[in-house]
């Protein structure tokens, strides 16, 4: 029995980390953020083989799990990396990995020469006049929350759940800005879009979105242990009234307090990762509480971090609010932990649907 | 018990209401000055609707305090969505400041300008070693003939860009201990040797500033109160500004366009208010919101009747405002999900982006004006007579709390 | 303006508050609860005018207001009394004052001859077979939760809330034991009993429970106000570490943010109280947020007082317990947090019913 | 990650099934001893089903500690409802202790007869004065002749009334500081001097006693381990007791019984679990509950891969878990609202009453143990290396952490 992180894991932990805090410090992030481009820090991840971790080897990946890429996803949302990581290197080969019709775009997403953008998020929380249906093959409507606003080709989640792939010019693509500028997320406009159906297999649209809820709360799980670092850190230099506030035992029970709650959300990554590739019964389930719960823990550690900090936190100058925006972020993208523990309730039977 | 003002204060609220009726048109007010602001801003004055108290030989209204009218004043422009008087730092601040411990040459010169909006004030008092701790503050100012040489750095400094003077706290005895070599010093921004650099925060915009001294030359005579002894006079603001901080108005109204949020959104084909979580949640939110407002009416009412005491219902409202409001904006954006993301220039954008701002800025109030920790402090020390941290700390301990 | 207690207000609070601590020190609350006798404690309150301060002066009482008896009620509270105030001296005058056809029995409850139990509460939350129907103006059913086990008369509500009189000898009463021994509580079975209709106006009904919950809330209020003062006086006196445990900061923090939370709830209290009184149109809605706020600050209040007793808060040597008990009850009864909150998103008009 | 225990638990956990499935209309076990649950308790050392790791010289199973093993052992008495081996504070405290630092001839002594449940042992180790602050405990022995003369007072002492003998911290060198000067003494529970008075907690129920020692003579050789050095003994013991009370298995047992009450006790017509408002609070709980336990499976697999870190992971434990126990009950009750009320004699009474006795008994277990204060200087302490309280606190706040 073994519950943790194997040595290749810690290997791999070691050289996102190694990579991303050398060529995407805070000064990167905000470059990118502020050029919308994260074209070099994308082709980096490639290079070490980041975008063909879930591809089989057939097409030029190397097959890892999904555990391998929550690891790599919680190291972006430590250094708050933007990247289509999620989008191009997750949820798309979930996807297409249940088909042989498109080993070509496997390879190339491997070989980072394609973006897949993701639309699949409309139908978990319908607010305004968002949704796509298809007519003929044809598809129509408006898709938000779209990730990936520079992908070359898009797979969008019909109303009936069904998945179809679109490429970049069958459609007007919306920049949309959100409170997290280190994410590109945008609206797809359809109006009998040319598009090829994928898969109408509805298990396939629930893994995907299961699978992007592990990322984000990971990533979360990542961002927010990168909150408490730099609030522990702080608070042993910061003097105030003769003495590091690290010292006040006001921080220190805060400082505690985040720890107590986000220590057990990694036991929780790890094992939920865990289930979506080997316990099938559960994964659906857990998915949701990981998400929620740690979107939870996080929003509390993003606002006690920041207080930590003083006015520091408040201001621009250290960046916190990069973290405290993704976290933000990740708590409300497919599905918010309200929608989240209404949905575990369901899946245990606990609520009719 | 009687809520009700009286007779006297019902003819009041008649009148003004009908001076807002008839003059909103020309109603035009803000931080900022203009020919039109400026001219607004001298009818409510002439009509004792701001600077109400303000003794006529300074420009005011010259009228005595009345609490009671202040309020009705607030209520009846807030109610018409209509400008009231001008609010800056340096009418709220500055001006009482002056009224209490200024020169008579410092209160002729000043007051009538900075009430009518002609001069704008920004304030100097933190800086990026002393913010919670603000009496270790280190910007210098040394005599040299006639003039103070003043060097050093400040932060927070809000409306710094566009303010015509600044009101400023520097040491001025190196020797004494902290809190005992502090002035209180008055000087024109464009004095040679002040550099101002905008401060970006969270929300994206750069609502406050920095502000760098190299040997800034200011008059002797521009020191408020006495030399070494302007500790007191910041102090006294403090506590001003900390009852404005929690102000449970604010929140009333951010829970009112919570309310209305909820009514008008949907989720999968129900209207918010409809799944009752997030009712719930809002419900949990009215219920503290009326907590804090019928407090504020206690606090209120001690002023008016000495006898009755609210020094504790006083202190608290910092600490509960901030994070009602914090509270208030943030399910703000959970009731919206995903749509609570947006921002910036997103066509989606709810209420103008106020839910993610005023998230945001809500939590630098919680750090702001003492943060939560300092209140706590407060609270326990001051209100509840519990020790300071004992033995080694006890002098510091004593500083931490006479902010 | 004044908003605040009159100068009367605050002697009868005096008053009050000298009796209690006089005669019903904690072990006078003790020996009651042992002996489920609570008799001499309502003789004293009765000789001090309580059980007719809300009656009219034509049947002997005193005709004070809403906010006089909250004053008692939270005094009532902070000492942990036991006592029929909330049913004998409040609820049933409110009731009783609607007609003309019972001021012998007001009269009687003036001079403290008459205690009359209240049974209203089954109809606001229905969880068991509990409720009683009225048939040919006779009773039948259970009702729960009857404040009172020592009445010498009931009021009842029925399911279709008309309020009826009922005499002792005309039903079985079970005590039942609740977690707190300050209040007595009763299952009446009632089977085909004879009663008295008091009215069939609905608006009664619900101004009974209005003002029942009112002074239910003045009760957590009193009491949390006690376990707040407990705390920090214990604090102060409690040396660990070489140092009082009030100098340190965790525990100066707590007994701080217990304060900032009760300290509003005291104005909530008077400006219900005040409502019920003179503004019919708030009053209602204005009730179900001052119980259910009130309710969870108190919650928080008994557990964080309790911890910084340490063990001795675990133990009945302090008693601190009768408070914890005596607002875990009032939380409860005659509407929870939740069922208060729903109902008054319901009186705004944000919940259809 | 590999989820699975292999073959060879496999196998175990089939013939320890098999075990209960024969055996099980004889199970009897609990805290008491009987001749019964002796012979219970003796059949489950044969089977190496308890005291398992305990060495044959000392009457114990003599196997190596295999903690996937005990796992499992616990999980199967558990699952199928049968009493496992007996546990007290003899054989999960003094027994460890024993082993580690006894002599022989304590270890011979005592090992075989408290395994087996014929000694039944109490712990001394809080005094009034001495909660958190452990390590200022004022109970004196002092040597005279061959015997140890015992005077003071010890509270918190479960089992006290039908203890046969108690193993106790007591200050022998009376001018060591603080915790330089306590041993670790055993004695009979029916020396003279001793009296125990039952301590009536909050549930109404008497868990635990105070005990008054006056003159109690105690023969010198019952020291465990060397004089003056049994803070270092009694240190060990309380991290593990820390590792207990937060046990995770707890919390989901009575996450079960909440889901089961919910989905039988209704609200005007609706089951409980139908009510949104419950339900959410109920999932939240289900998530915390699940984090916790995935918690405590990387502690235990961090025991079976000494390279793996679980440091925090293990330090929050008690902390997060009372709290959550307590929450759990909390929610039991509201969700029955006026029902969940019921106490005592009250035939309306829920899980014979466990909501309610549940939650005061797990308040007990925020404060006892340690506070949720102490987890939080030692969290912040020892895990964030964050500093102890400075200057004049240092010496007496490195105790506080120590213990």
């Amino acid at each position: 029995m073994e519950f943790g992180l194997s040595e290749e894991q810690t290997l791999l932990q070691d050289s996102v980390q190694k990579f991303l805090s050398g060529e995407v410090a805070l000064d990167r992030v905000r470059e990118s953020t502020k050029n919308k481009n994260d074209k070099a820090i994308w082709q980096g991840l490639v290079d070490l083989g980041i975008s063909g971790m879930l591809i089989p080897e057939a097409q030029g990946g190397v097959a890892m799990g999904t555990l391998d890429a929550a690891i790599v996803a919680e190291q972006l949302g430590h250094h708050v990396t933007p990247s289509p990581f999620i989008s191009t290197a997750v949820i798309a080969p979930t996807i297409l990995s249940t088909t042989s019709t498109h080993n070509d775009l496997l390879a190339a997403i491997a070989l980072g020469e394609s973006r897949v953008g993701i639309a699949l998020g409309d139908s978990i929380a319908l607010r305004h006049d968002q949704g796509v249906k298809e007519d003929k093959g044809l598809l129509s409507g408006k898709a938000t929350f779209v990730l990936d606003t520079n992908a070359d080709v898009f797979l969008v989640a019909a109303q009936n759940k069904s998945i179809y792939l679109v490429e970049k010019d069958q459609l007007k693509i919306n920049n949309r800005t959100t409170i997290d500028l280190t994410r590109s997320t945008c609206e797809l406009l359809l109006d009998n879009s040319k598009a090829e159906l994928i898969t109408s297999d509805e298990s396939v649209y629930h893994q995907a979105i299961n699978i992007g809820r592990i990322m984000l709360a990971a990533d979360t799980l990542g961002a927010a242990q990168c909150m408490i670092d730099q609030a522990v850190s702080y608070a042993k230099e910061r003097e105030q009234f003769g003495r590091v506030i690290a010292s006040f035992q006001a921080v220190k029970h805060m400082c505690a307090e985040m720890t107590a709650g986000l220590e057990p959300c990694r036991a929780m990554v790890w094992y939920t990762s865990h289930a979506f590739d080997n316990l099938p019964n559960e994964s659906e389930m857990t998915t949701c509480h990981c998400k929620a719960h740690i979107s939870e823990i996080g929003k509390f550690v993003a606002k006690t971090s920041t207080e930590i900090h003083g006015g520091m936190g408040f201001t621009d100058l250290v960046g916190l609010h990069y973290w405290f925006k993704r976290i933000g972020f990740n708590r409300q993208l497919l599905g918010s932990p309200e929608m989240l523990r209404s949905e575990a309730a369901a899946l245990q039977g606990l609520r009719n649907v | 018990m009687d809520l009700s003002f009286g007779e006297e204060y019902e003819l009041f609220r008649k009148d003004l209401k009908a001076f807002i009726k008839q003059n909103r048109h020309e109603a035009l007010g803000g931080r900022l000055k203009s020919d039109k602001t400026d001219a607004w801003q001298k009818r409510l004055i002439e009509n004792g609707y701001t600077a109400r108290t303000i003794p006529k030989a300074y420009g005011g209204y010259g009228a005595t305090l009345d609490i009671v009218k202040s309020r009705i004043i607030a209520e009846e422009f807030a109610h018409a969505g209509v400008a009231g008087g001008m609010s800056n730092q340096g009418i709220s601040m500055l001006v009482p400041t002056l009224l209490e411990v200024g020169s008579e040459e410092q209160r002729l010169k000043f007051i009538q300008g900075t009430i009518e909006g002609k001069i704008i004030w920004c304030q100097g008092y933190s800086e990026p070693g002393a913010g919670s701790d603000l009496a270790s503050l280190r910007t210098s100012a040394v005599l040299d003939g006639d003039e103070w040489v003043v060097n050093g750095q400040k932060i927070w400094t809000s409306s710094a860009h566009i303010a015509d003077w600044i009101f400023c706290l520097v040491r001025t005895e190196p020797e004494a201990k902290k809190h005992h070599g502090i002035s209180f010093l008055l000087f024109k921004m464009d004095t040679p040797g002040i550099e101002i650099r905008p401060l970006v925060d969270m929300t994206g915009a750069a609502n406050f500033n920095e502000v760098f001294f190299t040997d800034v030359r200011v008059p002797k005579d521009q020191i408020v109160g006495k030399r070494g002894a302007g500790w007191m006079v910041a102090n006294a603001i403090l506590g001003h500004e900390r009852d404005m901080l929690g102000d449970p108005n604010g929140a009333l109204s951010r829970l009112n366009s919570l309310i209305t949020l909820a009514r008008s959104e949907s989720l999968n084909g129900d209207k918010l208010i409809d799944h009752p979580v997030y009712r719930d949640r809002l419900m949990k939110l009215q219920g503290r919101v009326m907590a804090m407002q019928y407090n504020d009416m206690r606090i209120l009412s001690s002023r008016l009747n000495p006898g009755q005491d609210a020094k504790i219902a006083r202190m608290i409202v910092k600490l509960q405002g901030t994070e009602l409001r914090h509270d208030i904006e943030g399910l703000g954006i959970d009731m919206m999900g995903e749509f609570g993301l947006c921002y910036g220039d997103n066509p989606d954008l709810r209420d103008n982006g106020a839910w993610q701002s005023q998230y945001m800025f809500q939590l630098g109030l919680i750090i702001g004006g003492g943060t939560s920790q300092i209140q706590k402090n407060i609270i326990s020390e001051r209100g509840l007579d519990m020790p300071r941290e004992p033995r080694a700390q006890q002098v510091k301990s004593q500083e931490a709390n006479s902010q």
